[in-house]
């Protein structure tokens, strides 16, 4: 078996990524992901290859963008504000069917906000930041080793899919060390060439052509049904949750990402006052696991959301929940991390005891 | 923030469910840049914290911004080689080690955390003294690696203090 | 005796017929970049960057792999290309609207990493595309959409010289300003064409070529007259010449 | 020096009349025809070839890549 | 009473800018929404205002921050990826609280996509398209006159709750004509001064910051939890749309801006065969007016729900109806526009008639 | 005999103490803009526009109106803030990063148009507030966070010449590069920051300030070898001088 | 396009409610730039339609794109001058016109669509002579004003065309 | 020319110890203090004061403005 060892979650990611036969990595600075271009910095001329730091993250998105249309494995990483200035090109990339990993390490927001944890992004991340109808797949890790994980399986879904996958993590996973396993480096040889439409050089072939555009509103409406086809896949093959001592649970926690990790402790914490809760963890917050969350929600005492935000997974637990079981949320915003002690103390005000 | 990462180590080779989370941003130039280490033999769940059963003080604003944060009978280590300060709390264990004055004695003071830590592992025995050894001599690596016995021998000290 | 062909259309453009009002010289930029990517070789090596802008149909007109970049960021599209596929040659094939308003910083740095890609930076004054507003690059009391009481300084800030502020990277191995509106000056932007993308392939830096263009439309007059209105109106604001060649001679 | 003998082909459903062609010919070759081609345009004419001197000035200006310049040689 | 004169809607929603006060117009050409700053820069001089066009839609969100921050009326518009670029700027805004009104005439997406009417930005609109909590307050015309009417109130809303307010129109309403009538002008001493916020220079009191961050997450929290309160009260206050023959209505048709007014002629086609048809259209898209559409939609045969999208606004309508009726959608994408038979005849195969 | 003072804290800077390393001269740079907005007399018709970086204060450092611009897009906010309210001054403050990487565009325009504000450009050759990655200003071989192999041409590009690519902008009326690590720079800074604000208050169009300036803690050295550091390894590559001046000498 | 805009005002100044539609974007270049007008008593709800009662095909692309939408009984009115081809569908009314001619003869090829103008008016009489003058009257103001008699002639030539 | 007779003052409180003053000071009138203040640094101390020539080198390399310098006059 492989080795454990310490590390923080952003290199985490960094060092999975490469494991996955990324060689190319476009960032600019911005905290508090900082460590992961750092760490690419050094590690990428290592393993032959680039590592670029960007003058802005709109040029950053275009980078990866034109790595994308190549067909290569290519990832980028920031927080919140650059996460906003990259809607364009993400929205651009998603109509053009590139594949690509962005982890957005999500800080306080709204604007400038703060560099603190946060899950303010969940809107903007599941329902589409860009303009235009599309959707990515979104994947919120709650360990370090889950960030390993998800960030192999990122490069893998985008290549299947064609399509811009976001790691959605914070300050919390960013900055904290874990011991990891990680898994190992893959055959570059082995890695999907999309040798039916990236752009190689047209050698021996016809053009190929990579536009995310089409002047004639009966394409463009094609090419949107093809994408919409795409996601109906994607919906009925990716969508991944944890459940948590939900067998015999009478109240329900909903929770992603750190605040999921948080959960688990109030979970025991509640147990072990008598109170059976459990916990509804999504991993895809898109494709989000409706069904799954509907039929364990029915019957249920409570099903408590929980996030640091003012209640964005909020309405996807609703649209899953509709009237089968009473809702309510705790949210902390701008940065706070809400302690496990004070989730609990809001489940119990819920509940009256 | 070294110490916590040896300590974590330290618990992953035990097998241990460990984590170490770092605060970061302005507070670093603040002086009171922490972090906080989890080590635990079930699953790890919250990796923060509001409480915490050992706390370790290098500096009087540590000291008073995180004196309250220790679960009563928990202990407090307080570096008072630095620390002229008197904690005010009566129900946890509070363990003064003379840091900076030890290492300077071994003629160098960078290794204070190091006599902190053994402090911590004599008093609390939370990982064992071995692993701390691999811990550092995993992580002291390069040309770092000549320090590596004067560390040891820093934790020695501390345990002896802290006896 | 017998006639043999000496001009005809260059392989390295598609079969589709342009989009191009009638007169406008986009057309001729395009077929001498074809000519160029012929006479290299390396059509097969070859990915065009579109724009957008009038031109965002040049990937079907470049008979080699192709994208449209979004608005203005074309470099940034042919810098990721070329990271990831160093052995490939990307041209940027791009507006005044793109290039000099939205896009100033991604050719800026481009130029200053000495990004090895070669940008065919079309000038016309204006924003094509769009129905004719002011671009960056538009004259001094010039009536457009935007400005119909004529760009003024005050409001509407100066006529933006690109190649002079590039020229200021250091990245940059080969930089012209050139016009096409005689044959003459045609063949001129041809060969300055021609070095800004051995500059790539010798693996030099970046290579630029400003090339002043008509927009009959937008500009209001008949495609013959734009020529000499380009002459008249433009050369005078936007001199032409080498501002940097580190290519040399030889070829 | 005698003069060299040209021709020229324009392939006048891509021809856009925009008439460059015309203004540059410094014989006089070209000019617009009487009809429309299907755009809907009266494209440019090779009307006195015999004049051309294979200058590929047209060719040069055409912004359609409409003109095929010939010359002529000595039979191989 | 004023004249009706004959206009295009985005120079009905410029001319109506100005009578509303407005003197700034910062903005950047993009298809299909130029005949606006091309009608300010002729209008803007005559009036003492300024037009001034920008290097593109990054510098104009920041140019509208930067008025805004004087606490002067401002505005700008522009297409799809125009506003996605936006979105950074839009969150800065949203968290500094300052009053703006931002006109999005929506083409065919994603990416580059198309430049005719479309519908596929309603979930950046409402959902947050930047990054962190917030909100915008978000108006939808479907008829020139309407764009004339909600343009002044935008900027009434603007001021009152110091919040960008987003117009959202798509190339139907932005190029169709129609007879409008004009408000007087408004007299601009009487527009408000945010004396008590702006910068105006420090000028014999304290200075002002104008500010979208603090470093400590608790100040953070705080500023945020005041733009939640903020948003609670436009929820509870500001909730707008149309009911059209709903009274007898046994089939709901949801819709909103030229789709709404498209889905009329669908009730009336309904009812000339028997089908008792009404049209319910949010006029405000946020705030959403879920609790009418939950009233209206229980006991109903059918909610369809009619959007030129992949079905965006359907996820309200789904929060909003619940289980109390069925619900399907019609859509279409890429910028095609539906015809009236076209709708009706979904209708009819969904009522299996 | 009685002493005077001669020297002491602006008028036009708060109390607060500013969050700077030891040694840094960002604070330097503070007092002088603070001092000539006294000389000014100014400050109660004055908006300052801070940036993001390690500036990001400076909205609570200045004693006037003030607001924190988006990373890089200050001169589009000091535009918006200016077009609003032409009889006020707007003054940006911005680090290289700011400024030179993602705030390219928006610098160059400004100055394009002839805006008529005061931008203070901070270069230290590095990221500061994010923890010392390169910018694009770093100079070749200097290693960073990001460049731990120390910054290479070939990869990165090279160092930013940003006053020489405004200087190419026709609406700019003062110009000027300078550095502040010995007193007598520090006056000829202030000189040069009056005439930046000068060009503004007299309506002659933008004004712009490039001041060398030291970051010791990501140089890694102490504060007062960061002085010595910043004439011998900056200097060289960004040379002082008054690059456009149509202020002129009356003040 | 002049045609529809004309129109619109017409409909408006006689109260009722109308929309002016156009079609944008590259099909300007195309050469079936083209608009659509409701003019209509009831409140105008869409102003896209994929049918209509009268349609007018200036040219021949016009003609192949659009002569299939009118809805039957309806009217299809075509510049006889430039369309050569007959129309295909026989269950609607067809009205040529000799616009060019007309307007040739009027001595300004460019009043062509205000010929065809009065043929529809004439034909339809959806709005008076009189709000089509009211409207004319509006548009064309500045220097443009001394083309309102050349128009308004070839309004009344095309009536008589049409009748 | 008698020399100019100065004074400087230091908020100690704000000093961050850099000791770019005392590296400008022509006079050496400058240099740390032995104690630490609130923020940990040692500050920086006019020791020797009386040899200050007020020509403001302090004052103008002071990153904290925390330097205040006087000047002998005739008094009023
Ligand atoms: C982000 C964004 N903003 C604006 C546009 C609209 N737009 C399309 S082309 C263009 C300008 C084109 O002008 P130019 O680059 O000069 O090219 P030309 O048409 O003159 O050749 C603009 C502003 C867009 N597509 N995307
Ligand atoms: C859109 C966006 N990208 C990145 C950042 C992160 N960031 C904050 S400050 C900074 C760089 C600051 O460097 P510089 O401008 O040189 O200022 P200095 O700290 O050196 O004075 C960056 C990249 C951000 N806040 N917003
Ligand atoms: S609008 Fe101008 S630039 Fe565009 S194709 Fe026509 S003439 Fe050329
Ligand atoms: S080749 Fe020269 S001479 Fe011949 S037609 Fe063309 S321009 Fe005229
Ligand atoms: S230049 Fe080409 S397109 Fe123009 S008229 Fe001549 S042949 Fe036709
Ligand atoms: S990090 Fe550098 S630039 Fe920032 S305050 Fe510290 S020394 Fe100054
Ligand atoms: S004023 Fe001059 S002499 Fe006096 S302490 Fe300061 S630097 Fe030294
Ligand atoms: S320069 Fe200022 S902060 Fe630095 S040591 Fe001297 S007084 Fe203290
Ligand atoms: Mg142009
Ligand atoms: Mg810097």
């Amino acid at each position: 078996m492989a080795e454990r060892v310490l590390v923080k979650g952003t290199e985490a990611i960094g060092e999975a990524a490469i494991r996955a036969g990324c060689r190319l990595f476009f960032g600019y600075p911005i905290t508090p992901q900082n460590e992961l271009p750092e760490y690419m910095s050094k590690r990428m001329p290592e393993v032959g290859g680039t590592f670029l730091q960007t003058e802005s993250e709109v040029a950053t998105i275009n980078m990866v963008y034109g790595a994308a249309c190549t067909g290569t494995r290519v990832m980028t990483s920031t927080s919140s504000p650059g996460f906003s200035l990259m809607q364009e090109g993400i929205s651009y990339m998603a109509c053009a069917q590139l594949p690509a990993v962005l982890v957005n390490v999500v800080r306080g927001g709204p604007g400038l906000g703060d560099i603190q944890p946060s899950q303010g992004d969940y809107w903007q991340a599941t329902k589409g930041g860009g303009h235009g109808d599309y959707k990515l797949i979104v994947l919120a890790p709650s360990t370090v080793q889950e960030a390993v994980d998800l960030t192999v399986l990122a490069f893998d879904l985008a290549d299947k899919y064609r399509t811009p996958v976001v790691i959605i993590a914070d300050g919390v996973i960013g900055q904290m060390m874990e011991p990891v396993t990680f898994p190992e480096f893959r055959n570059l040889n082995t890695l999907p060439k999309h040798d039916d439409w990236a752009l190689t050089g047209a050698n021996g072939r016809e053009k190929h052509i990579v536009v995310s555009f089409d002047i004639d509103p009966h394409v463009l409406e094609k090419m949107n049904l093809e994408i919409v086809e795409k996601l109906r896949k994607i919906e009925a093959n990716e969508k991944r949750w944890e459940e948590y001592k939900l067998e015999d649970a009478e109240i329900v926690i909903t929770a992603f990402g750190t605040v999921g990790r948080i959960a688990k402790s109030v979970v025991e914490q509640a147990r072990k006052e008598g109170i059976k809760a459990g916990l509804f963890r999504p991993i895809t917050l898109w494709p989000f696991p409706y069904e799954r969350l509907e039929e364990i929600s029915k019957g249920k005492k409570l099903i408590l959301d929980v996030e640091m935000n003012m209640g964005q997974m909020l309405e996807d637990v609703k649209l899953a929940v509709k009237d089968h079981a009473r809702i309510e949320f705790y949210g902390r915003m701008g940065g706070v991390v809400p302690t496990p002690d004070e989730i609990f103390e809001a489940l119990k005000k819920f509940l009256n005891v | 923030m070294l110490m916590g990462q040896i300590l974590s180590l330290a618990g992953m080779f035990e097998g241990k469910h460990v984590t170490w989370m770092p605060s970061y941003g302005p507070e670093m130039r603040g002086g009171t840049a922490n972090c906080t280490v989890v080590v635990s033999d079930e699953e790890v769940a919250s990796p923060v914290t509001s409480q915490a059963e050992v706390i370790v003080a290098m500096n009087i604003p540590s000291l008073l911004k995180f004196e309250k944060a220790v679960t009563p009978g928990g202990y407090l280590f307080i570096n008072q080689s630095v620390v002229d300060r008197e904690p005010t709390r009566i129900d946890i264990n509070i363990v003064k080690v003379p840091c900076n004055d030890i290492a300077d004695a071994l003629g160098n003071l960078k290794v204070a955390n190091m006599v902190m830590l053994g402090a911590v592992v004599e008093k609390t025995k939370v990982v064992s003294l071995d692993s701390i050894f691999m811990a550092l001599e995993k992580k002291l690596t390069g040309g770092k690696a000549s320090l590596i016995e004067v560390n040891k021998e820093a934790i020695k000290k501390g345990m002896e203090a802290a006896k | 005796m017998a006639f043999q062909v000496i001009l005809k259309r260059p392989e390295s453009l598609t079969q589709r017929e342009f989009t191009y009002c009638p007169g406008c010289t986009h057309g001729i930029i395009h077929r001498i970049i074809a000519e160029v990517i012929d006479e290299l070789g390396i059509r097969e090596k070859t990915i065009a960057v579109a724009p957008i802008g009038c031109s965002v149909f040049a990937y079907q007109f470049f008979n080699t792999d192709a994208t449209v970049a979004a608005h203005g960021r074309a470099p940034a599209v042919a810098t990721g290309m070329k990271r990831a596929r160093p052995d490939l040659y990307v041209f940027t094939y791009q507006g005044d609207g793109d290039l000099a308003a939205i896009g100033t910083a991604e050719i800026v740095h481009a130029a200053n990493r000495g990004e090895k890609i070669t940008t065919i930076f079309v000038n016309n004054a204006i924003y094509g595309m769009t129905g004719g507003q002011m671009a960056p690059t538009t004259l001094l009391g010039m009536k457009t959409t935007t400005t119909p009481y004529g760009r003024k300084a005050d409001n509407d800030g100066y006529p933006l010289h690109v190649a002079e502020i590039i020229k200021e990277a250091r990245g940059v191995a080969f930089l012209a300003r050139t016009k096409v509106n005689t044959p003459q000056d045609v063949q001129k932007t041809k060969k300055a064409i021609k070095k800004a993308f051995l500059a790539q392939i010798k693996g030099l830096g970046f290579g630029m070529v400003e090339v002043l263009s008509t927009c009959p439309t937008n500009w209001g007059i008949d495609p013959v007259s734009a020529l000499k209105w380009l002459e008249e109106h433009m050369v005078p604001e936007y001199p032409l010449g080498v501002f940097v060649d580190k290519v040399g001679d030889e070829q | 020096m005698p003069r060299v003998k040209g021709k020229i082909e324009i392939d006048q459903e891509r021809c856009k009349g925009c008439g460059l062609c015309i203004s540059v010919c410094p014989m006089k070759v070209i000019d617009f025809g009487e009809g429309f081609n299907a755009k809907g345009y009266h494209p440019a004419e090779p009307k006195y070839v015999e004049k051309c001197i294979a200058c590929g000035f047209c060719y040069n200006m055409c912004p359609d890549v409409c003109i095929t310049v010939y010359r002529e040689v000595e039979s191989a």
